[in-house]
């Protein structure tokens, strides 16, 4: 048994600063609020949710029109003075049209800016039908062209001519919530496994520690092709798209399981666990009032950090071909559709944007789930 | 010790056996078989050679029933060391597959020291000055190299060296010493193409050990014997060196384990976009032509590999750090 | 009673003049120099008494030089089909318009066109220097194709409206063809790809993998690990030209232009080299071919042939490189690639069909799927422009599946029926069919259910197909129609299909040309590996006593195209194959939406005697019979 | 007084053992607690000392089943109800038992889950046992609060918010909920400052007459024991090798560890400490011997020493395990 822990005194000095009625998750936001990073981080996630959430009122078009007037656009800067008719300028905030040529012995088309052409753009204006949140009709939208028959693309268009940004808008449903539902089939099983074998231990612990290893050993991406192969081809996008979600959080519940089994396994013999037992709760009690709450900040950490994985999982399976399929889209989709040295060429946008975006994504769960681990166990030093 | 071992030795029989048959079941899953592909293939001539195809079935036993496969293509595995033939280049699987794991392996293993050498100072310096401009710098990067797809970055390095150096793509050689013995001049050639994939592949799994490295340290370097040591005066490197760096290496060590599927997962792409000749584009292309007793012994070879790693793995952590070998 | 009919060309009589004096033969510096070392014999001695003089396409060339190419690790043999593989005993002229001696130096056809003799060359030789004369034809003929073990079913080509051929052996240098019936077809068939059986066995070196002509065969089978029997073994050393089977076995002598020299699949490289007893010369006397040898480097991806082709890595190839989505990036690369482009006239009857199931297993899908007016409906649905101008830059026309505007069977009715783009026409003809509509503006079946068609689309050719039925599906729900999206890959589209268990896909069909009379699979119900429209019937078309008897419309079909195969003269046979065409016109099978305009493939610059422009079709396998007298300028390859 | 309330028989502990099966060979393990044997009287303070490493601590956790012993008995005697084996009762007796039975750990910090509030950690035990809540509760753990020398508002804090002498007496206090009997304090006021050390003792003394409770000491710090031990047991590699009145114990070691423990104590000198007979020699804690286990450490150990292992005498009230028991 060690002599004085000089970590608790220094805990104890600290102590003294600390506001009396400071619960953990106080101190933990606390922490994590000196990760400047992080911080803003948390700010960047809930916008991209909020993008997930309300994507068609955030975007400017239908994601799947096309435009045979349009295919591989450049992006369209939004310009803020326009000429009047006495040729002076004033503000209009406004886009300037896309003049066309096609050189047909290329097979290429050429988009210049006209001056001319001056499309006003404003806020809440009209467009293409749909429904708020799934309820509520609507067909206004935050940000776009006045005249609902002008076509603007703020991050230029595909090979079809639909617009980027809106797809953009579009995948960001389908791409953060497959990372939240992957998450969520690792977090019950992963959690699951992980607490049966990190708390009884014996067989069963090895019964289960042997799956993982067995898991962990097949190499992922012929895992996910044969599975995604399986999949009947007649089943509904939406259906398929659930199932593939399934697949890609196979790779996220055994690293989980095993931090879990971990954590168990070190906490069990925590003398505040023995102390609970002595005072007469059970196993399962103790799980629940002392168990899960000691490591539940550590596991959310690790499930901010999963779902970028899922993420680019998911891009992965769409550039072999097996992921979603249209007209669903995604981050992985756009991606993969621009995966060519034709794009880098012609239209780096195709390729930039959406990595970008996923990007940014990836990098800002990355940060705050770095923030919540360093805040996770305000205990910890 | 050897008892630990011994145990973690038998503990992988039944691990390799489940291995093998879900593997096969994987493979099997796809509806349809190589034949079907070669039929596919046939018929871009105009040829509807269903004779062919029906002939070939028979020569290749694929009008088996699927327990009948496996017993054949396991007892030849275990008795004769015959994993099979490949359907697709009609030579024994075995011919097929040594030359590519060499490669695969020679790549693994420069990336697995490549993810050392970045990971480990970085982790460190990250750790040390932890909230310090370096460290969000650090941090930063790693988390750009965890958050860019390695086949985006793969396709745009690949381009990015061919149009601003002018270097022929694809491969790890160049064209003209394709067929050429191995020289000086070859190696030389070798190594200005071989970074390129070792980068890519490399990247995330540095900076995913960057981050294991600077939180398993952070934990370490609030330790008392850390404060103590420092109390004596200790310099701060010598300090380093002596305790916390070596107890925060265990995940370096536990990186051998799981650098072996990560890679052939990852390098799949990879390769497949920079034409590597490792196992990863003959694994994609066995997978999708269902070329299945080359896709089957390839993912068993290196699931039995990545078996092997961990074994490796945990002895030399059970070696380092005797606890482990109770828990 | 036969009456002969002399075909002999030009050339051959040329070449009769020329052989008198054997001293005029030239040959490679890189063989002169191995017959000074005595590794092989004189020119003269290589060469048949009557070598084919080419008919070049520009000028006789000048030796040297290894024409490089970019081929895919698996599935990639049409690579080597199509520039090497093609060499039968007869050929397309360049411009796919007559057939032309080429191994056989002339033929006689009965009257009737039952009895085909050929002349072969004498002293003609494998590329192993072995001669080749009539007893290998017939080693092909008796202990191959007629062996029910190696072949349990014969190749198309050497089935006649009879039963299959008979061969005879005249002399060592003749051989008799006989159908036993009218088989006017059989010439233009034996110059398409699929005519090589005949002269593609050695039996010097094939017999010894067969008991008969080899006592010791067992030992074989044994030293070979993936084979059990001599008929496996025998089947992986002469495996079919389609196969990577036949480009993974570099011993088997060929009478091809250049030779490999080691197996498809196994190496980073593949290399053919110049087959040194090749049967062909100029008007020079050079012995062909110019080029030394071909180098196929394995990549991955088609994205690396591109940069490839950029780089200058590639002298001449238009597989891969030639889709319209390619050509601005290789526009712009042409100066640092050193590369200029060639058309291909690749033109299938269209390239992009709806094929829905006529057979399908689902009545009430049957019943709406079979009514004329619901097809024409969705025909009319099509924006076709669209998808032109979107897809194809502008580069092609709105059109049925049909033979193409210029080709001999061109009919204007045939393709321009229901293209316009019409949806109050289509909705008027689809409300004949399927009356009623859901809430959404569906359709709905007879049933009472909305009616869906799911659509299986193969990525194989980029994102061609998946994005053309991401604008079909939305031209079908502008008109009530809901058809679903199936991405799937290549493989298992083909499996769905020919199990008949599918309601429509999206594929193209040949026949666009001359080879409408040949493979006529999107007129004429056939069991295909691409097309599968109405299998059952097809089946039936084969054997009565299986698949399902079709209606008499489609009966008649069948019989008016057997009477096109018997027909003895071009004539016949074209007014036949008219009445076949106008019947399939009348039932409209399929729903075409777009006839492209030429491709293209790119040469680098100092590559000469390059066709141009080239024709490709499903089994026309050009330039295979042209590659020979391809030559680079200056005897090498630009740096 | 002379009520026992506490009766322990043979009480070995063996770590990592395994009996051999399809996957592993045949183990000895570790022997932690190896036959040991002693009763605690009602009311009294029994001190259990010895180096770390000895087995105390493993040798408390036995006895309150937090580890389940290899073999032997524990018979916990309370005043009301029947005598008990707690070495093996089922689970549902050792919850009843452990109201009555409960123990102070060494670690303040570790002990108190710092993420429940004081009224929820110190009034765990009663929350379960007797259905406590609210008001009910607050009175309880206020009461316990006082007693123990804190203020009651305090229930509201979270642990993190005391310092390290008072998160013991929150400890104590948990420990006192109940109304428990016998007590046991493993190194109860060895992770506190000398100055709060001494506070905390006098506190348990007056708790003890207070409450009426008897207290298994286990410390490593002689002075500590000597203080409010009124007998000692000493430990040294698993065994007790003395046990005696604490003034016996301190006046006259027999043992010769005993002796080597005393000749180490002087605190203010802690160089002198490593001059200590053999103390500071480390030899490996797990090998076997077959004789005397401190005979390589012993300045007295003959050939006998090494091969047979000495009996249990008693020398004039106290029970020494050595072959030269009073002659040294």
């Amino acid at each position: 048994m060690t002599a004085i822990d000089s970590a608790s005194e220094v805990q104890a000095a600290e102590s003294v600063k600390t506001p009396d009625l400071l619960g953990p998750w106080a101190l933990m936001w606390r922490q994590f609020r000196r990760h400047k990073i992080a911080y803003f981080s948390l700010f960047i996630v809930g916008f991209v949710y909020f993008v997930a959430l309300f994507g068609e009122f955030l975007s400017p078009a239908d994601y799947l029109k096309t435009n045979t007037r349009a295919p591989f656009a450049p992006p369209q800067g939004i310009h803020f003075l326009a000429p009047d008719e006495d040729g002076d300028s004033r503000f209009l905030l406004h886009a300037r049209g896309l003049k066309m040529e096609i050189d047909r012995e290329a097979m290429r088309r050429h988009f210049v800016e006209d001056p001319e052409k001056v499309i006003p753009l404003g806020f809440f204006v009209k467009g293409h039908e749909y429904k708020l949140l799934w309820l509520m009709p609507t067909n206004r939208h935050f940000f776009g062209p006045i005249d609902p028959k002008q076509k603007v693309y703020f991050l230029g268009a595909d090979r079809l001519g639909r617009d980027i940004l809106s797809r953009i808008i579009m995948g960001t449903r389908i791409s953060m919530s497959i990372g939240l539902v992957g998450v969520a089939v690792s977090l019950i099983v992963g959690v699951s496994l992980g607490g049966i074998s990190g708390y009884y231990g014996g067989w069963i612990d090895n019964l289960i520690q042997r799956v993982i290893e067995f898991l962990r050993s097949i190499p992922t991406i012929p895992l996910w092709m044969g599975l995604a192969a399986a999949i009947p081809l007649d089943w509904p996008p939406l259906r398929t798209y659930f199932v593939v979600t399934l697949i890609v959080s196979m790779i996220g519940w055994t690293t989980l399981a095993r931090e879990v089994r971990g954590k168990f396994l070190s906490l069990r013999h925590e003398d505040f666990v023995v102390a609970a037992r002595l005072d007469g709760l059970s196993d399962w009690e103790i799980i629940r009032k002392h168990l899960v709450p000691s490591f539940a900040s550590h596991i959310i950490a690790s499930l901010t950090l999963a779902v970028p994985l899922m993420i680019l999982a998911e891009t992965s399976l769409s550039f072999l071909g097996i992921g979603l399929q249209p007209p669903i889209v995604s981050w992985g989709t756009l991606l993969k559709e621009a995966q060519n040295i034709r794009t880098i060429i012609e239209a780096p946008w195709l390729l930039i944007a959406p990595g970008t975006t996923i990007v940014v994504a990836v990098l800002a769960l990355n940060f705050l789930g770095d923030g919540l681990r360093d805040a996770a166990d305000p205990y910890a030093n | 010790m050897i008892g630990f071992i011994l145990r973690r030795v038998l503990y992988m029989v039944p691990t390799v056996f489940l291995v093998s048959i879900v593997t096969f079941i994987i493979i099997q899953l796809p509806p349809g078989d190589y034949l079907d592909t070669l039929a596919a293939e046939m018929g871009e001539a105009g040829a509807d050679n269903t004779a062919v195809v029906e002939q070939l079935r028979e020569q290749y036993g694929l009008g088996q029933p699927i327990y009948l496969q496996y017993w054949k293509w396991m007892s030849g595995i275990l008795l004769e060391g015959d994993f099979g033939i490949s359907f697709e280049k009609n030579l024994p699987v075995t011919d097929v597959i040594w030359d590519r794991l060499g490669w695969t392996f020679a790549i693994s293993l420069l990336t697995l020291g490549f993810i050392w050498i970045v990971a480990l100072p970085i982790g460190i310096y990250s750790a040390v000055r932890k909230y310090s401009v370096g460290d969000y710098v650090a941090t930063l990067l790693g988390f750009i190299g965890l958050a860019v797809p390695n086949f985006l970055l793969a396709l745009v390095m690949m381009y990015v060296a061919f149009k601003y150096f002018g270097q022929s793509v694809g491969g790890l050689v160049s064209p003209e010493y394709l067929d050429q013995p191995w020289s000086w001049a070859k190696f030389a050639n070798l190594l200005q193409h071989i970074w390129m994939p070792v980068f890519v592949v490399g990247t995330s799994g540095a900076a995913a050990l960057i981050r294991i490295m600077r939180a398993n340290l952070l934990d370490e370097l609030y330790r008392p014997y850390v404060v103590t040591a420092r109390a004596k005066g200790m310099s701060e490197f010598q300090l380093l060196m002596r305790y916390p760096v070596r107890v925060a290496l265990n995940p370096f060590i536990s990186t051998i384990g799981w650098i072996l599927p990560t890679l052939v997962s990852g390098e799949i792409i990879v390769a497949v976009v920079m034409n590597l000749p490792t196992t990863g584009p003959l694994l994609l292309r066995a997978l999708l032509v269902q070329d299945m007793y080359l896709a089957g012994s390839l993912i068993l070879i290196v699931s039995m590999l990545t078996v092997i790693g961990t074994l490796l793995s945990d002895v030399l952590l059970a070696w380092v750090d005797p606890r482990i070998r109770y828990q | 009673m036969l009456t002969k009919r002399k075909w002999t060309t030009l050339a051959s009589v040329i070449a009769i003049a020329v052989a008198g004096q054997a001293a005029a033969w030239e040959e490679a510096p890189q063989l002169a120099e191995q017959v000074a070392a005595g590794s092989l014999p004189p020119v003269d001695e290589r060469l048949p008494a009557e070598p084919l003089l080419m008919d070049v396409i520009e000028g006789p060339g000048e030796y040297g030089g290894t024409l490089r190419r970019a081929i895919l690790g698996g599935g990639d043999q049409h690579n080597m089909v199509r520039t090497i593989g093609s060499d039968n005993m007869v050929r397309w002229s360049p411009d796919w318009s007559e057939v032309r001696p080429n191994i056989a130096k002339s033929w006689d056809v009965s009257d009737d066109a039952s009895k085909f003799t050929f002349h072969l060359r004498e002293g003609m030789k494998w590329s192993d220097g072995a001669p080749f004369t009539a007893d290998d034809i017939m080693f092909w003929y008796e202990d191959v194709f007629s062996d029910a073990a190696l072949t349990p079913n014969k190749d198309s080509t050497f089935v006649g409206p009879v039963g299959p051929v008979k061969i005879s052996k005249i002399d060592d240098v003749t051989v008799e063809f006989d159908f036993g019936a009218p088989n006017g077809l059989f010439l233009q068939a034996l110059a398409y790809g699929f005519g090589y059986h005949a002269t593609a066995y050695p039996k010097h070196y094939l017999s010894q993998f067969m008991p008969k002509y080899n006592d010791d065969v067992q030992a074989l089978v044994e030293a070979e690990p993936t084979v059990g029997d001599w008929v496996q073994l025998f089947n992986l050393k002469a495996g079919p030209m389609d196969t990577p089977l036949f480009w993974q076995n570099p011993d088997r002598p060929t009478l091809h232009a250049w030779h490999l020299t080691n197996a498809y699949g196994a190496t980073d490289r593949v290399i053919a080299e110049r087959n040194p007893y090749y049967y062909k010369v100029d008007s020079q006397g050079q012995q062909l071919p110019y080029i030394d040898r071909i180098t196929y480097d394995q990549v991955e991806d088609v994205e690396t042939i591109l940069l490839k082709a950029f780089n200058g890595e590639i002298d001449y190839m238009l597989r891969h490189l030639g889709r319209p989505s390619n050509k601005a990036s290789l526009t712009d690369n042409m100066e640092r690639g050193k590369y200029g482009f060639f058309d291909v006239g690749d033109l299938p009857a269209n390239i992009m069909i709806l094929m829905m199931n006529l057979n399908h297993t689902d009545p009430l899908k049957r019943e709406v799927i079979n009514n004329k007016d619901f097809r024409i409906g969705v025909s009319h649905a099509m924006n076709r422009q669209e998808v032109i101008d979107l897809l194809y830059f502008g580069a092609g026309t709105p059109a049925q599946t049909a033979p193409r505007e210029g080709s001999d069977l061109y009919k204007e009715e045939y393709a321009k029926q229901y293209t316009e783009y019409d949806t109050d026409l289509a909705n008027a003809y689809l409300d004949k069919v399927l009356p009623e509509k859901d809430a959404d503006g569906y359709r709905l079946g007879p049933d009472g259910e909305r009616f869906t068609m799911v659509f299986l689309v193969a990525d194989v050719f980029g994102l061609q197909y998946p994005d053309a039925m991401e604008l079909i599906a939305g031209y079908a729900a502008d008109v009530g129609l809901d058809f679903q999206i199936r991405t799937t890959d290549r493989s298992r589209l083909i499996e769905l299909h020919t199990s008949n268990d599918f309601d429509a896909y999206l594929w193209n069909c040949s026949g666009g040309q001359a080879d409408a009379y040949l493979t006529p699979i999107c007129y004429v119900p056939t069991i295909s590996n691409s097309v599968s429209w109405a299998r059952e019937w097809a089946a039936w078309g084969v054997d009565p006593s299986t698949g399902e008897e079709p209606p008499q419309e489609v009966k008649d079909i069948f019989d008016t195209y057997n009477q096109v195969r018997s027909a003895a003269t071009p004539e016949a046979q074209k007014e036949l194959m008219q009445k076949v065409l106008d019947m399939a016109a009348e039932q409209f099978f399929t729903i075409g939406m777009v006839q492209n305009d030429p491709v293209f493939g790119i040469a680098r610059n100092n590559v000469r005697n390059v066709p141009n422009p080239l024709p490709i079709a499903g089994q026309l396998w050009f330039p295979a019979p042209y590659t020979a007298q391809m030559y680079f300028e200056g005897g090498t390859n630009l740096p | 007084m002379s009520e026992t309330i506490l009766e322990v028989r043979e009480l070995t502990k063996t770590f990592g053992a395994a009996s051999g099966g399809l996957l592993s060979k045949k183990t000895d393990g570790f022997v932690a607690v190896d036959s040991v044997s002693f009763d605690v009287l009602r009311g009294e303070t029994f001190g259990i000392v010895g180096e770390s490493g000895s087995g105390k601590t493993t040798l408390g956790r036995c006895i309150l089943r937090v580890h389940d012993p290899s073999s032997g008995s524990v018979t916990f005697t309370p005043k009301e109800g029947e005598a008990l084996d707690l070495a093996d009762a089922p689970l549902d007796q050792l919850r009843k038992a452990w109201r009555k039975l409960r123990m102070i750990f060494q670690d303040p910090q570790a002990s108190l889950n710092p993420r429940l509030r004081v009224i929820d950690v110190v009034g765990q035990a009663l929350q379960k046992s007797e259905g406590l809540k609210g008001k009910a509760l607050a009175e309880r753990v206020g009461g316990l609060l006082e007693s123990v020398g804190l203020r009651r508002e305090f229930m509201h804090r979270y642990p993190n918010a005391f310092s390290g002498g008072q998160r013991q007496r929150l400890g104590i206090a948990r420990a006192l909920s109940t109304n428990p009997e016998l007590v046991v304090a493993d190194e109860a006021v060895s992770a506190l400052d000398v100055s709060i050390q001494a506070q905390t003792l006098n506190l348990l003394q007056d708790l003890q007459e207070e409450y009426a409770l008897t207290f298994l000491f286990i410390a490593h710090d002689l002075a500590v024991v000597e203080h409010i031990c009124d007998r000692v047991a000493v430990m040294y590699r698993g065994q007790f090798v003395e046990v005696a009145e604490t003034a016996a114990l301190f006046g006259t070691p027999r043992h010769p560890y005993t002796r080597a423990l005393l000749d180490a104590v002087p605190v203010a000198d802690p160089r002198k400490r490593r001059r200590g007979a053999g103390a500071a020699e480390p030899v490996d804690v797990g090998a076997p011997t077959k004789g005397c286990r401190f005979a390589p450490r012993c300045p007295h150990a003959t050939e006998i020493c090494q091969t047979t292992r000495p009996p249990l005498r008693n020398i004039s009230g106290a029970d020494v395990l050595c072959h030269f028991a009073g002659e040294i």
